[in-house]
């Protein structure tokens, strides 16, 4: 029988490697180099896929040359529009997250520093594959070229909100590109995702899903319920873990990620994981075509865990300088997704500082015009902009007694 | 016609919508090869086959979720709680998801999905396989919550369901799947082919959600139940001598308050039955809802028979259960106020 | 005694009860060292270190059930669900476990935690950071539940809540953190400061759960409210010029029923406010128990003024959110009748 | 971009080797050899451990032969006293079953070809660590001696029930045995036991904790739960998952036993794990007396998968000639595990065959004695086995006024 050693105990509580005051520090991290890792067949079978949850798949060196068998083809004028929807969505986060400093709403979230992710996935899906998304996904809406401005009167709960005001802004919802309606709570939507692909493959329709949700959220038991029906019954699926370090204050170690990689989970399931640098537009965009084609090859799920940081505040509510370092996203070791495409992009001699600029510009002006058409319509707050009786419509199909009573005594 | 069994009636309106839309499908634990272990599903599996009824793994929360996502997509899917016991796991996806989808995509997404699940107790099955959940669906906005007593009921008010383009809780009473049980113990267990409402019709029929069933008249009293307690309440009124009138909700939300206001206001007094714990079940809210509607009519405070606010007990199951003469009680105090 | 807002009065208790008992921890997302969203555990981690005030991962499930665990094991947890909107994960370990294993075990095991979340709307937090759960407490038998109004009670019954050996549900009314927001939206905000309820002792004190208190005296009608609504029943009751009592809860569960039976029996009509949705919420518990209790002494129909049956909307929220002019309105007409 | 290959796809949903009428036939399934798994270090790092959760660790060779270095050091008198724990298990479920069927209680669950499982880890485990069971670990409590006739109390729900006739039977509770409540929701207890393991630690008492469940319940999110929080806080914990086969009459591929190994959930979280043969009671010995050595080391968490078979009916409320081959149990390739353990006995020359039927007869008398005495106090159904009021005792320490008003109302 073992001994027994009282005291030897410890209740561990894991701690980030840096706090306000601290300065960070990533000089110990190592990476596989760029182009290192093998690209296997997608029909490969997950046993022999395992070592790729502990990895890291990386095509874009930091001088920004494509390298090694991930690099994919794509051609240059789709490079300039994703650069260009990159752009966009940062300079739409910028300017509605000063809207909600001007109290024009009540709320809103970022992803700076995760354009590649969203962006580079849109890309590599069919326009007609199902997205199951986080909060933090706002770049597939902007790269399948959903009205900006649609986006703003969702964000202003106004008049011409397409949710008629009654989600939280960012909470969008577009059946017609493929966008699932947000929810509020976290991870939800994964196993919907998987649903869905069920029901595509029972259908035989060809479409695939694809599901987003970030590190703290894999400890939901949503994703379990996820991994183990996609698993199961073979969803063409694709589960996207967004690991960006953080998941409001806590840091990634707090969901287990001190043990081993997010990719792992996929591991446990007998699921196909890849890792990858979530900084590497190219990168993002050979691993998510992968997945979709053993998905589309009727091969199953692939779990991605995308390796990133969060490079602004959680959202509105919270000033992350409060838990972190204020400058630990300047020194994130894989850079920044939209520099490390310029690099590319200007090495291939297929873009410029020049045109950079100019593009930025343009996504400024974009954004600010559909901010005035947005806001000329109006921003939350203002009165009428939605009749009281809407609140009743929707509950059902058919409002039953009960809602029309209550509609009544609203004075509607 | 057939004389059926609850339970045949259900696997007969899972034919009939399997057979009539390929958009129908279910799964659950133990659904497929099985048949369920209350045989719900039985040979549904054979018919159709493993992809339109099949086992689903021990996660009540994936099981609702994948069914969300399924619906979204168009299908029809029917999922089974194996007990209404487990339906906790599955309980954010139902209440936080199913039931809110259309209201915040404002129509962009609907969730036609049917949740099936036995409750009730009376079977000795202890505190995780008697529990009646009712209140816990029927105070969320955006579920409509269904409740059979009979089998010809069971059937139709099934297909109503899975044709529902909104999600429905469809709660089975499992004391009476397989006899009309009217909680006299010392009596003799009635098969259903003795009761009327076992006359099943075999194709297509549906009932209404949203409409009550006086299933007997009186002039002196209202009692107000669902499920099993139909069965008991008509015992009660039976064997108490008092014409009472016995409603059976059939649908809690949207509940048939017009049948409701209609027999209080006639009788002036109103006894409510259900198994569920009492303090926030839904005799509560038919309660309110009988006073704020017939106030002036009451001759004598609403009772509740129900549930203790205990776990269900295993030994003292008949002491918990709201048995004939409990009912009578309170008939007599009502009567008697 | 110090001003103190809700979130320092909470704050508080927590600070005196982990001095007073190393049994006490907790712990929740983002609890440790950001001190919770709402900073209600600020300091707590660098006072008493990570091993008794920590973060856990986003699994409400898991926070609830190794709180258990620990419960059974002896300690005494105090866990936050950062929002109510995010408990149903958690809903099974607490409702099929935590509210029965002192039953289920006959006394061998106790679960004495404290699940503390900030409820309720007004804050412009849409349908998932505004609902108001207590109903879905209220009905399950081991499970007591407590919403404090003023930082002076929440110190004092979240005192309680922690000493007590069962497990308690802490519900926070997080529109009134910060200051008494009694619904008027064109008045000048409140601080705590302003409010004799924010003259909170330092050090320990025990408000004991059940126990209502009557905030407002008045002949002519009763008013039950609890939370952020007490605030808004007082506004309201001075705003109608009607002879109002107003009596805040403070425990759902067990209920203070001798304190409403009292005032009703002399003032013969009531009004109900809740925020959460109507149907099978606790005002229909509320109604039950006032006309079961009452039933000759009432002149009038019980009203429930409350959220409506829908998801809490986001730019509606002032539409929703029960106000003064709403309250008053039932009052008139509970008057009148 | 992919190519959409439409009506490629195809719902997989698992099925079972063999289903009534088959022949079940295990001829092609293959495993390491007794002796052939190293044996590592307790602190080795998760890392470098994964293999196990892929290979099967056996001790006893069929002919029953100890055999490697997992074989435990355990003398002959504790191997002795272990077997007649596991032949009083299997007569104490004979006599329960039956008692089921002769109508004297409602429900019973017996654990036959599991009995190595709970009774070598009962014994690898020091009497005072904390056992979160589900309903199919009976062997600990016969293991540690708490008194039978207390268990047939509790299924007969009698006037002596130490659970006062609230629970199912079978829901035992004993905290003096270390023995927690048992629920019948699946999977609760195992994160409870990881929340009692860090209160342990917390505390220092040097006390550990263990859980068991079925493979199909490893599907519930209380298991992701459970692995997550003992990976983040390195619980002291040993999570034990019973891969029987079956989930009443879903084989494990439901739960997603096609993909991987139950061990491999382990693996996902980065968390230590094993597997071994269920049925060799010196493999479940050595392996639970090595992840008991990491917890009590403060190494952290182990999940162990058993891997077994259920040889009878899930429960007496069914029949599983409905759903999977009568005489599967017998075709099980690694046999009964009270054979086996006699095997290594005689072998040893500790036993014979003659000791052996004495055992069992003395097993069955101890049972009989102990039913006889349980009887006399009473079976289910009895009248005034408790009175009326105790039905409203325990909800809360104190009887608030509403129950109060209830017993009243109730009579009592
Ligand atoms: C069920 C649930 N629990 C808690 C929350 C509160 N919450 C909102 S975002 C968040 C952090 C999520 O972090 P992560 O999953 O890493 O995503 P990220 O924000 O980093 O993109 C938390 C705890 C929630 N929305 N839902
Ligand atoms: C939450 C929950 N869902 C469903 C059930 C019904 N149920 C009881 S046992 C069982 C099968 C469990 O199988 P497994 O985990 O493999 O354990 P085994 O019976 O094989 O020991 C099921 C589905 C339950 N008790 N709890
Ligand atoms: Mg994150
Ligand atoms: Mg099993």
């Amino acid at each position: 029988m073992t001994v027994r050693r009282a005291n030897a105990f410890d209740l561990h509580v894991p701690a980030p490697r840096a706090r306000p005051g601290d300065k960070p520090d990533f000089s110990d991290w190592s990476f596989p180099e760029p182009g290192d890792t093998p690209r296997p067949e997608v029909d490969a079978p997950a046993a022999e896929l395992r070592d790729f949850a502990y990895g890291l798949i990386r095509v874009l060196d930091l001088g920004g040359s494509a390298q090694g068998p991930w690099a994919p083809r794509l051609g240059a004028d789709a490079l300039r529009r994703a650069m260009k929807s990159m752009l966009l969505t940062r300079a739409f986060d910028e300017r509605m997250h000063r809207a909600q400093r001007q109290g024009k709403t009540s709320f809103y979230m970022q992803c700076q520093g995760e354009e590649a992710i969203s962006i580079a996935q849109a890309t590599a899906l069919a326009p007609d594959d199902m997205c199951f998304p986080s909060y933090r996904q706002q770049g597939i809406l902007i790269a399948r070229g959903y009205p900006l401005v649609d986006m703003m009167h969702q964000i202003y709960s106004n008049r011409l909100d397409p949710m008629k005001g009654r989600q939280l802004p960012v909470m969008y919802s577009s059946k017609k590109y493929g966008f699932f309606t947000i929810s509020g709570n976290l991870a939800t939507q994964v196993p919907q995702a998987v649903g869905w692909a069920m029901a595509s493959a029972y259908s035989g329709d060809g479409r695939i899903a694809a599901a987003w949700l970030g590190e703290g959220s894999t400890a939901e038991g949503d994703f379990h319920a996820a991994m183990t029906f996609a698993g199961v019954y073979r969803a063409p699926v694709i589960v996207n873990v967004v690991n960006n370090q953080w998941a409001i204050s806590s840091f990634q170690g707090i969901a287990g990620g001190e043990n081993t990689t997010f990719a792992a989970r996929g591991v446990g399931y007998g699921v196909p994981a890849l890792r990858v640098d979530g900084n590497d537009f190219l990168a993002v965009y050979a691993v998510t075509q992968w997945a979709a084609e053993r998905a589309r090859s009727n091969l199953g799920p692939t779990l991605i865990e995308h390796f990133t940081y969060r490079a602004g505040p959680h959202s509105t509510s919270d000033d992350p300088a409060r838990y972190r370092p204020a400058d630990e996203a300047r020194a994130w070791p894989l850079g920044d997704p939209i520099e490390r495409l310029k690099a590319h992009l200007v090495g291939l001699g297929e873009w410029s500082e020049e045109q950079h600029r100019i593009a930025q510009e343009e996504a400024i002006e974009i954004v600010r015009a559909a901010g005035r058409d947005a806001e000329k319509v109006g921003v939350l707050g203002v009165e009428g902009a939605h009749e009281i009786g809407s609140m009743f419509e929707d509950v059902y199909k058919d409002m039953p007694w009960h809602l029309k009573r209550q509609r009544e005594e609203a004075g509607a | 016609m057939t004389s059926m069994t609850m339970i045949q009636a259900l696997n007969s309106a899972l034919d009939v919508m399997m057979s009539r839309d390929s958009k129908v499908l279910t799964f659950g634990e133990d659904v497929g090869y099985f048949g369920g272990v209350f045989r719900v599903t039985e040979h549904l599996q054979q018919k159709y086959g493993a992809k339109r009824c099949f086992d689903a793994p021990i996660n009540e929360c994936g099981i609702a979720a994948t069914a969300i996502g399924m619906a979204a997509y168009g299908l029809r899917p029917v999922i089974e709680i194996q007990f209404a016991d487990y339906m906790y796991p599955a309980y954010d996806q139902i209440v936080s998801e199913a039931a809110r989808i259309r209201y915040r995509s404002a129509g962009d997404y609907t969730v036609p999905m049917t949740v099936r699940m036995p409750y009730g107790g009376g079977i000795f099955g202890g505190q995780t396989h008697s529990q009646s959940p009712e209140a816990l669906f029927t105070h969320v906005a955006g579920l409509k919550t269904v409740i059979p007593a009979t089998p010809y009921d069971a059937k139709g008010l099934l297909i109503s369901a899975i044709e529902d383009d909104d999600p429905v809780i469809f709660l089975e009473p499992k004391r009476v799947y397989n006899g009309p049980f009217d909680g006299r113990r010392d009596k003799p267990v009635q098969p259903w082919s003795k009761h009327p409402a076992s006359e099943v019709p075999e194709g297509y029929y549906a009932i209404p959600l949203g409409k009550a069933q006086t299933v007997r008249e009186g002039g002196d009293l209202t009692v107000l139940a669902y499920g099993t307690m139909v069965h008991v309440a008509l015992a009660a009124a039976e064997d108490s001598g008092i014409d009472a009138e016995v409603i059976d909700l059939r649908t809690l939300v949207p509940v048939d308050v017009e049948a409701i206001v209609k027999s209080v206001t006639k009788t002036g007094r109103c006894v409510i039955v259900h198994e569920a714990t009492r303090t926030s079940g839904y005799g509560a809210e038919l309660t309110a809802l009988v006073q704020e509607h017939c106030f002036y009519q009451l001759e004598a405070p609403i009772e509740r028979v129900t549930g203790y606010d205990t776990p269900y007990p295993h030994a003292l199951e008949w002491e918990y259960f709201p048995t004939p003469p409990r009912i009578i009680k309170a008939m007599r105090r009502v009567m008697e106020s």
